[in-house]
């Protein structure tokens, strides 16, 4: 019986010695929502995509959690006087996954690649502006654009650098599932709907994630990618569902992050159609939601009123005074405006269960000033042909979209739905909102590059769109991810994104 | 008379259904002696298929044996265990069915469906069964047996298959063969082929036949003393040769008056009116009563018993009982 | 003798044996060359063993089935390429009583609709009018009123059979084709439908032509007879010819092996070797060849013509007509 | 041999059953089918009447998703909304959803089956093929098709509910009508020379009905979890209205939160599907259609 | 039956043309510009002009037909609308965790199912048949999506005996399969007991015990033989459902296969995809129905010989 228990000892002491062999690498997951489309960064324009991309690839410049902007891969810009030329220092020393060297030969690559209209990359349109890049020398370069663009700077941060060797060695198409870039981590695998799997770069310019892999998965199902929380198979989720939070409160293995967001929640008023025309009515319907309900009922609590028509996360944001819940003034301006009895709408937004509560709410509350609100939902490729089919305002059929926007910069949360020229089919000003006053200070306030001059601008054009009230302002959501205790140095920032950066782990 | 190899005494059978208890077989006793097939007749619905399921304890689920006895060489099946009467059948008593082509399993060979028996009974092993399946085979008249062991049920014609059911039921060298209406479902000219064998079987193998079946042809033809069931009781009981010369009871007068005879057939044929009745709506007193010609007063009143006349012959009706009672 | 009521020349009639999964399909030839005409006010029976056609044979007479080739004559009209519509005045003259009692009447049909149903079809009677005549009916085959109100399933086998009787007679017709009438009865039951089916010839005046496998009871109803084997008419004669004298091999062993209900009279019977070939696989040559005692190396090369014999008397076998 | 003399029977030879009554004494003999028949009967009075404590959109926002207690006998929901009130009043939509899409089935279906069975040839083989090409398509995919057409909300469930129930439909009564084509009285008929119509509305429907009846009994349950599912998947009935499905896509959101929401409206399908399943087990039992 | 497997072989191209006609129309009635869900919200109407440009979704409906239809022919399927990748690469490797779930699945339904049929068979009308049957008919009467969750709750969360999600190891397997088998193995359960029923009163089976064999061989042999001719055909329609079930279940359990691809495929418009997608369904239930009826056909003698 000796030996048995020797045998028995020495097979326990095998796997004891195997286990910390496999397990050397230290691995996180984290699991989202929806599935990473692409790793081609520059023909992407979905958070998750972007976030994914983020691990492996860097641009010149980037965002800070507070959304300012700090240097990466560039130590510092000039900007003529005109605004029409900048000039990049590019970062010594930093090399691609594949050995090539960065140097302003290889931003100039990508520039163009982006540029290129024949490609028809989704970031183009960052680089609109943009007539041409000249390598200055191997560090420097510069940027002439055709008209002085004031968030320029925000734009360059979203080019994503790929190693100019991969791009010629995959191709367009190969690029998508080989990303060669400077971050963090080296691409590992992925496979399209499922995880993709980077690993820690050993020659990091800078200080990198202390761990070794780092894994994407998409969980659509809020339950299940809980319970993967719950059980430690993740340890990272976003978004964390708001309607749970309750469910991990007790749970000493999770903590919940709140952080703010560049998210705005409102609802499109069509004001091209005879009873969203008058302002009475708009306002009315502003004063008729209670927003700190919405709040609670919609966002379990998770979303803070908006102030303004861009969220307080959004440099230039300034708070207008409240539209308070208050009925009785909802229903003076409606017997104003000539509707004492209300009228019949109905609202649109896509078919998943957290718009449908978003309108069901609106529907709710507005019927307590005599709107009868019918709920719509549509699948969302429906959705879309159904508000951009529409090539004139009379034609339009939408009367309420309960949608929600996000953009880095001021211009980028207000040009395309608000402009005069930007109503469907060509951009989603869905308010039809046709304002030459605003569309005046949009176009001033997108060359002005001087920041001072620029809030004031803005600061008009907040008060002229938050009085004429084309929208129901809701909300801006606060972001809700969870992790593990043991997880350090993943965060969200404003827009969404997952920084992971920094990742480490005590488990 | 030759000697009990199978006797069966005072058996009941019933049935519960839905329409409640059913008694499908009532009093029955009779026996089949050594190299002697005795027939057992009666119209649609009598109780002969039950009747002899009840010796083997065969009856679906719904139907139960609730009196008598079955006994086999003074051994009472009704009270054997589940193994004990397991190795009886298919050992010392087989049975053959009515429609051969649906009682043979039509996804394993015939050769394989043969084998089973002496396998099971003979404890044979593999190139033992199929020797003997083959010679079987061979006995009851198939031409090529290695063939048709090969074959599957489909693929045999209606005589072949009611042939083979034949062998397998004669392949563990059975004391008591019970056929159930076993060339019914044949035309004539097979018929002819199976009775034929059956005879060759009977005189060989020296066993014990009871014969199933409607066609008092076969019966006239095959048996040596034949029992007359009508509604699950036994009418009368007599040797072959008196039951046709001078039938006792009115059922057996009219049933053999009413077949057809080439060349001796009436203008107008004699047959018997009304039907018989269901299970569940039995007249009281003698249940051929209504379709009696004959039937008295008495007849609806009080069902007759079984009386024995002539030593050898059995009869249950009244009107014999009176003929009988005054003889005595 | 008058021209015949009905007539059938060269019928040949195959079926799809069956989709088979595997393979190429095959056929059941079911028949070939049959020929054969009736009298009016006469009886014809036809017999012969499981498969060998007579349904098909009736159905074809009837035109519920087209033949392959071959023509039918109704009242000296061919009416092989009748359309449904113009069968309509046809049906009404020629009716058909099924063997199977249980399958031939609508389980969710009363008695007085089933038998109503030719009425219906062929006649502008009213509906108090037709009730009439279906109790009518229901009295001369036996039954009564109330027995128009059941429904098929309580009614006892040859209850059942005299309700198709009914059925069939509704319409006047003048032929009746019935396939195996007596052949699920009880004895006791069978003789009584038979006895219905011979008082009705007399009374209505009707043709039947009679298919049974059973050659005792064919020869209580029958004028003539034909016998049948795979798909050949093989012999056709009176009744009285045929029970005397029988021709062909194959009639010669049928009647022998129909066991006679008479101990006493136990004798030698002709005792055919093997099966009925299959309807699939002819045989080459005389279709009864494979079993018959007599055959001759010619028998299993041609097939035998059905000739006329004896005036009256036609048989199809080699060796009768050499 | 002396003759025997004919007589009539003296005794009553026949009887009249009444085909109701032996059904039903067959059916009352099966019990769970007859407790489910208990069941639907009382979701009908429900939806009928849909005796609902609370006000259906009455929302009270300082109680959400409280547990179930004495007031709120479900809980409420992420409204405040009573949840049993929720659940009964949906009883109406949930139903007649199913109701809705399966007889528009059974009667497209049952129409093509018949036809197909009866007429054969060329017409048949369309027809089949047909059928084949929407079986090929699993069933729930076919509908989140037909709803990506057509786009989501309670009509369009039904239509691609009804839809994708008419091949099995078709089916069904296609080999019931094949195999009472086969049968004698079939012939009988027309042999007498009934016409094509009347043989098929007089003859061969009647007998394709067992079929039809459980068929249509089966598939009440599978159309109700159809519905969910397409609401589950976000295709389904939007969530003010009160249907069980909707409910229940809702409620998995709060499943770690709030269970009462996910399990009650889960419960109440999941007892209905049962409940009519089990009767058409036991309508299958007792009405004995051959079904494949 | 090599003849009949060539022929049945040979009928799919035509029915596989007139499913892609099918697909092709289903793919273009439903409304929804993928140019533009490509583009995102954001997107200019220009983008998205060169967008439809480049997709080639300004052609003629009969000329896009013509192209995929070549396409087809020479083995350019095309690139996902959405990830521009090969179709063929986004869908490869999506097959092997719905073939393995479907494996999985379809292998203990049909243990479990046929062995509670005639469990059930067997003792019909007592109350284990009751007892196995209600149960049975549980298993189709659960929404799959909710049987999942509840499964996850207690199995992988509660007692942490199986992980939550994915597809890292066969263990991840079981909580989707018994989740997507349960279904079938009730419907195969329900059939075979109906159809053992019917079988335990054939005339063959009364045969078998007059020979004297066992219960045990009766039903094991000659009863479950005859009834496995008939189940065969019902598990072969359980693909079907099998199909659909999936989608429902690699939604709940986050597996990346084929079903779900389909859903988000149908969702974000990747046409390319979605017809792919579609055709491998339409052809996967072609040969196993084709599969089914070999495998009948060798199970049933009669027409194995026919
Ligand atoms: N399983 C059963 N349940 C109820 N009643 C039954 C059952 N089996 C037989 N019976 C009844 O028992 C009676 C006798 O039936 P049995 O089969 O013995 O008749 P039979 O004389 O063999 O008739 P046949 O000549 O038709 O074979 C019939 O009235 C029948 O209805
Ligand atoms: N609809 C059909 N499809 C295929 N084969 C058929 C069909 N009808 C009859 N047959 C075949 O044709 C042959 C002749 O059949 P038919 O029914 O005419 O024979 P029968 O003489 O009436 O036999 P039975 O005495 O059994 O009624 C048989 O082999 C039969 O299998
Ligand atoms: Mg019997
Ligand atoms: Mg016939």
């Amino acid at each position: 019986s000796n030996n048995t228990e020797e045998a028995g000892n020495k097979a326990t002491d095998e796997t004891a010695t195997n286990t910390p062999v496999e397990n050397e690498d230290v691995n996180m997951t984290i699991a989202v929502n929806a599935e990473i489309i692409s790793l081609d960064p520059h023909d992407i324009s979905d958070t998750l995509s972007g976030s994914a991309t983020s691990t492996m690839y860097e641009s010149l410049y980037d965002y800070k959690l507070d959304m300012s902007l700090e240097p990466v891969l560039a130590t510092g810009y000039d900007v003529s006087e005109d605004g029409l030329e900048y000039t990049f220092y590019i970062r010594e020393g930093v090399t691609f996954h594949d050995g090539t060297p960065l140097n302003a030969e290889a931003v100039k690559y990508n520039f163009d690649r982006v540029s290129n209209k024949e490609k028809n990359l989704k970031r183009r349109r960052n680089l609109l502006h943009v007539v041409s890049t000249e390598v200055i020398d191997e560090y420097t370069l510069l940027v002439k654009l055709d008209a002085p663009f004031a968030p320029m700077l925000n734009r360059i941060a979203s080019i994503k650098i790929i190693s100019p060797a991969a791009l010629e060695k995959y191709g367009d198409k190969g690029i998508i599932t080989n990303p060669v870039g400077t971050g963090p981590y080296v691409f590992e695998e992925w496979t399209p709907g499922d995880k993709m799997v980077v690993r820690t770069n050993e020659n990091y310019w800078r200080e990198g994630p202390k761990i070794d892999t780092l894994t994407f998965k998409p969980v659509t199902e809020n339950g299940a990618r809980i319970a993967m929380l719950q059980t430690g198979d993740a340890d990272f989720i976003y978004p964390m569902p708001t309607e749970q939070v309750k469910a991990v409160e007790g749970d000493k293995n999770i903590e919940v992050i709140e952080g703010p967001s560049t998210i705005a929640r409102f609802t499109f008023l069509n004001m091209s159609k005879e009873i969203f025309s008058d302002v009475r009515v708009r306002q009315a319907i502003n004063y008729a939601i209670d927003k700190k309900a919405y709040a609670k009922v919609v966002k379990s609590g998770y979303a803070v009123p908006l102030t303004s028509h861009v969220p307080s996360t959004i440099t230039y944001h300034v708070a207008q005074p409240e539209y308070e819940y208050n009925l009785e003034k909802a229903k003076k301006l409606m017997a104003e405006a000539g509707y004492p009895n209300g009228f019949k709408t109905h609202i649109w937004a896509p078919n998943d269960t957290e718009n449908m509560k978003g309108m069901q709410f609106i529907s709710q509350q507005l019927s307590k000033i005599g709107i009868e609100v019918e709920v719509v939902p549509m699948e969302e490729g429906t959705l879309s042909d159904s508000i951009y089919k529409a090539k004139t305002p009379e034609e339009s059929t939408v009367n309420m979209w309960y949608v929600s926007w996000s953009a880095f910069d001021f211009d980028g949360a207000t040009a395309k739905l608000f402009h005069s020229a930007n109503i469907p089919p060509t951009a989603p000003n869905v308010s039809y909102y046709m304002n030459p006053k605003a569309d005046e200070l949009i176009e001033a306030g997108a060359i002005e590059v001087d920041p001072e001059k620029r809030a004031k601008i803005y600061a008009e054009l907040q008060e002229i769109i938050w009085n004429d009230a084309p929208w129901i302002f809701l909300g801006s959501d606060v972001l809700l991810s969870a992790k593990r205790s043991t997880t350090e140095g993943i965060f969200v920032d404003p827009s969404g994104g997952i920084i992971a950066t920094q990742a480490a782990t005590s488990k | 008379m030759s000697e009990k190899l199978l006797e069966v005494k005072n058996l009941r059978t019933e049935f519960h259904t839905d329409k409640g208890k059913l008694v499908a077989v009532n009093d029955v006793s009779f026996y089949v002696g050594k190299e002697e097939i005795v027939g057992l007749v009666g119209e649609s619905g009598s109780g002969k298929s039950v009747t002899s399921l009840s010796v083997l304890r065969l009856l679906p689920e719904q139907g139960n044996i609730s009196a008598g006895e079955v006994l086999l060489e003074g051994k009472d099946l009704l009270k054997m265990n589940k193994k004990d009467i397991r190795n009886i059948r298919g050992g010392d008593i087989a049975m053959i069915f009515q429609d051969p082509m649906s009682s043979l399993n039509p996804v394993l060979r015939v050769g394989e469906q043969i084998m089973e028996c002496t396998k099971l009974h003979l404890k044979y092993n593999n190139s033992q069964a199929r020797k003997h399946a083959i010679d079987m085979i061979k006995r009851v008249g198939i031409p090529v047996p290695e063939d048709v062991m090969n074959r599957y049920p489909h693929q045999l014609s209606g005589g072949m298959s009611q042939r083979i059911m034949i062998a397998m039921a004669m392949s563990c060298n059975p004391k008591v063969l019970i056929a159930d209406e076993p060339t019914t479902a044949l035309d004539v000219t097979i018929q002819a082929q199976v009775m034929e064998l059956m005879l060759e079987l009977k005189e060989k193998n020296k066993i014990g036949i009871l014969l199933i079946t409607h066609d008092l042809g076969v019966v006239a033809e095959m048996c040596n003393r034949v029992m007359v069931m009508y509604c699950g009781r036994i009418v009368e009981m007599a040797d072959v040769f008196s039951l046709f010369k001078n039938p006792l009871h009115p059922y057996t007068k009219g049933l053999i008056a009413s077949v057809p005879k080439i060349g001796k057939n009436a203008d107008v044929l004699p047959y018997i009116a009304g039907r018989v009745p269901d299970l569940s709506q039995m007249p009281k007193g003698c249940k051929f009563a209504p379709r009696c010609s004959e039937a008295m007063e008495k007849c609806y009143k009080e069902e007759p018993k079984l009386t024995n006349i002539d030593g050898n012959r059995q009869c249950r009706c009244h009107l014999i009982r009176e003929r009988s009672e005054i003889n005595e | 003798m008058s021209s015949p009521l009905i007539q059938l020349k060269d019928i040949h009639k195959t079926f799809l044996a069956s989709k088979t999964l595997f393979g190429e399909n095959k056929y059941v030839h079911a028949l070939n060359g049959v020929s054969l005409e009736i009298q009016s006010g006469e009886t014809l029976s036809i017999v012969g063993e499981s498969g060998c056609g007579k349904s098909t044979m009736g159905r074809i007479l009837n035109k519920l089935l087209n033949p392959d080739s071959g023509e039918v004559w109704f009242e000296n009209n061919n009416i092989t390429n009748y359309t449904p519509v113009q069968m309509r005045p046809i049906r009404k003259k020629m009716q058909m009583v099924f063997q199977d009692p249980y399958g031939c009447l609508n389980p969710r049909m009363k008695i007085k609709d089933i038998v109503g149903e030719p009425l219906l079809v062929h006649t502008n009677m009213s509906k108090k009018e037709r009730y009439k005549t279906v109790i009518e009916l229901l009295e001369t085959v036996g039954l009564n009123e109330r027995h128009a109100q059941g429904y098929a399933h309580e009614f006892s086998g040859g209850q059942r059979q005299r309700i198709g009787i009914a059925r069939a007679l509704s319409v006047n017709p003048r032929l009746i084709i019935a396939d195996e009438p007596v052949s699920a009865l009880d004895v006791s039951i069978q003789a009584q439908v038979i006895n219905i089916f011979k008082r009705l010839q007399k009374e209505f005046n009707l043709t039947y032509l009679f298919i049974s496998h059973d050659l005792s009871v064919v020869e209580v109803i029958s004028d003539r007879i034909g016998v049948m084997y795979l798909g050949y008419l093989v012999e056709i004669t009176t009744k009285e010819k045929l029970y005397k004298n029988p021709m062909h091999p194959y009639t010669q062993a049928l009647l022998s092996a129909v066991p006679i209900a008479d101990p006493t009279h136990r004798r030698e019977r002709i005792i055919l070797k093997g099966d009925i070939p299959s309807p699939i696989d002819m045989p080459k040559g005389c279709p009864f060849s494979t079993r018959c005692m007599y055959a001759k190396d010619e028998c299993f090369q041609t097939i035998p013509k059905l000739l006329e014999v004896e005036p009256g008397h036609k048989v199809a076998c080699h060796l009768k007509s050499s | 041999m002396e003759e025997v003399k004919m007589q009539e029977a003296k005794y009553e030879d026949f009887k009249i059953e009444n085909p109701m009554k032996e059904f039903a004494r067959k059916f009352l003999k099966k019990k769970s089918a007859v407790v489910s028949l208990g069941f639907i009967f009382f979701l009908v009075i429900l939806a009928i009447f849909q005796p609902a404590p609370y006000d259906i959109d009455e929302t009270d926002y300082d109680n959400i998703l409280s547990e179930p207690n004495s007031e709120h006998l479900f809980g409420t929901d992420e409204y405040g909304r009573d949840v049993l009130s929720r659940i009964i009043t949906g009883t109406r939509l949930s139903l007649s959803v199913a109701v809705t899409a399966v007889t528009i089935g059974a009667f497209l279906g049952s129409i093509l089956g018949i036809i197909a069975g009866y007429y054969g040839g060329l017409l048949e083989s369309l027809i089949m093929r047909f059928c084949d090409i929407l079986f090929s398509f699993p069933g729930l995919l076919l509908a989140i098709g037909i709803v990506a057409i057509i786009g989501p909300g309670l009509t369009n469930v039904v239509i691609a509910i009804s839809i994708y129930g008419i091949p099995t439909f078709t089916r069904v009564i296609r080999s019931s009508t094949l195999s009472i084509k086969e049968l004698l009285y079939i012939e009988a008929s027309r042999s007498i020379g009934v016409s094509d119509t009347r043989l098929l509305v007089k003859h061969i429907f009647p007998g394709t009905l067992p079929a039809l009846i459980v068929t249509y009994t089966m598939r009440m349950g599978t159309a109700i979890i159809s519905a969910a599912s397409l609401s589950f998947l976000g295709f389904g009935a939007s969530p003010t209205n009160p249907d069980w499905g909707a409910m229940l896509s809702t409620g998995r959101d709060y499943i770690g939160v709030a269970p009462h929401m996910l399990l009650y409206p889960g419960l109440m399908i999941f007892f209905t599907v049962l409940a009519f399943n089990l009767l058409g087990d036991g309508l299958r039992d007792t009405l004995d259609p051959k079904l494949d | 039956m090599k003849q009949y497997v060539l022929k049945r072989l040979l009928n799919i191209i035509p029915i596989m043309i007139v499913v892609s006609i099918i697909i092709f129309m289903f793919i273009h009635l439903i409304p929804g510009d993928p140019a533009r869900i490509i583009a995102g919200q954001k997107a200019t109407l220009e983008e998205i002009e060169i967008m439809r440009e480049q997709l080639g979704l300004n052609d003629p409906y009969i000329v896009q037909y013509k192209n995929f239809m070549l396409g087809i022919l020479t083995g350019d399927w095309g690139n996902s609308l959405k990830t521009g990748l090969p179709v063929w690469e986004v869908i490869i490797p999506r097959m092997k965790p719905t073939l393995i779930l479907a494996i999985f699945s379809i292998v203990w339904s049909v243990i479990a199912g046929i062995s509670i049929g005639v469990i059930s068979a067997i003792n019909r009308g007592k109350l284990i048949d009751y007892i196995v049957m209600v149960g049975a008919s549980s298993g189709i009467s659960l929404p799959l999506f909710w049987l999942g969750l509840m499964l996850m709750q207690i199995f992988s969360v509660k007692l942490g005996w199986f992980p939550t999600t994915g597809i890292d190891s066969l263990s991840s397997y079981v909580l989707p399969s018994i989740t997507l088998g349960a279904g079938i193995t009730a419907m195969i359960a329900r059939y075979t007991r109906s159809s053992m029923i019917e079988i335990l009163k054939e005339n063959y089976i009364r045969t078998s015990r007059a020979k004297g064999l066992s219960e045990f061989i009766v039903i094991n042999k000659h009863a479950l033989r005859n009834s496995l001719v008939d189940v065969i055909t019902i598990v072969g329609l359980q693909f079907g459902f099998l199909l659909a079930g999936s989608v429902l279940v690699e939604t709940v359990f986050a597996i990346p296969g084929l079903g779900r691809l389909l859903i988000d495929s149908i969702l974000f418009r990747d046409y390319t995809v979605v017809q792919t997608v579609l055709l491998i369904f339409t052809f996967q239930f072609i040969i196993i129905n084709l599969i089914v009826d070999v495998l009948y056909g060798v199970a049933n003698p009669k027409i194995r010989y026919q």
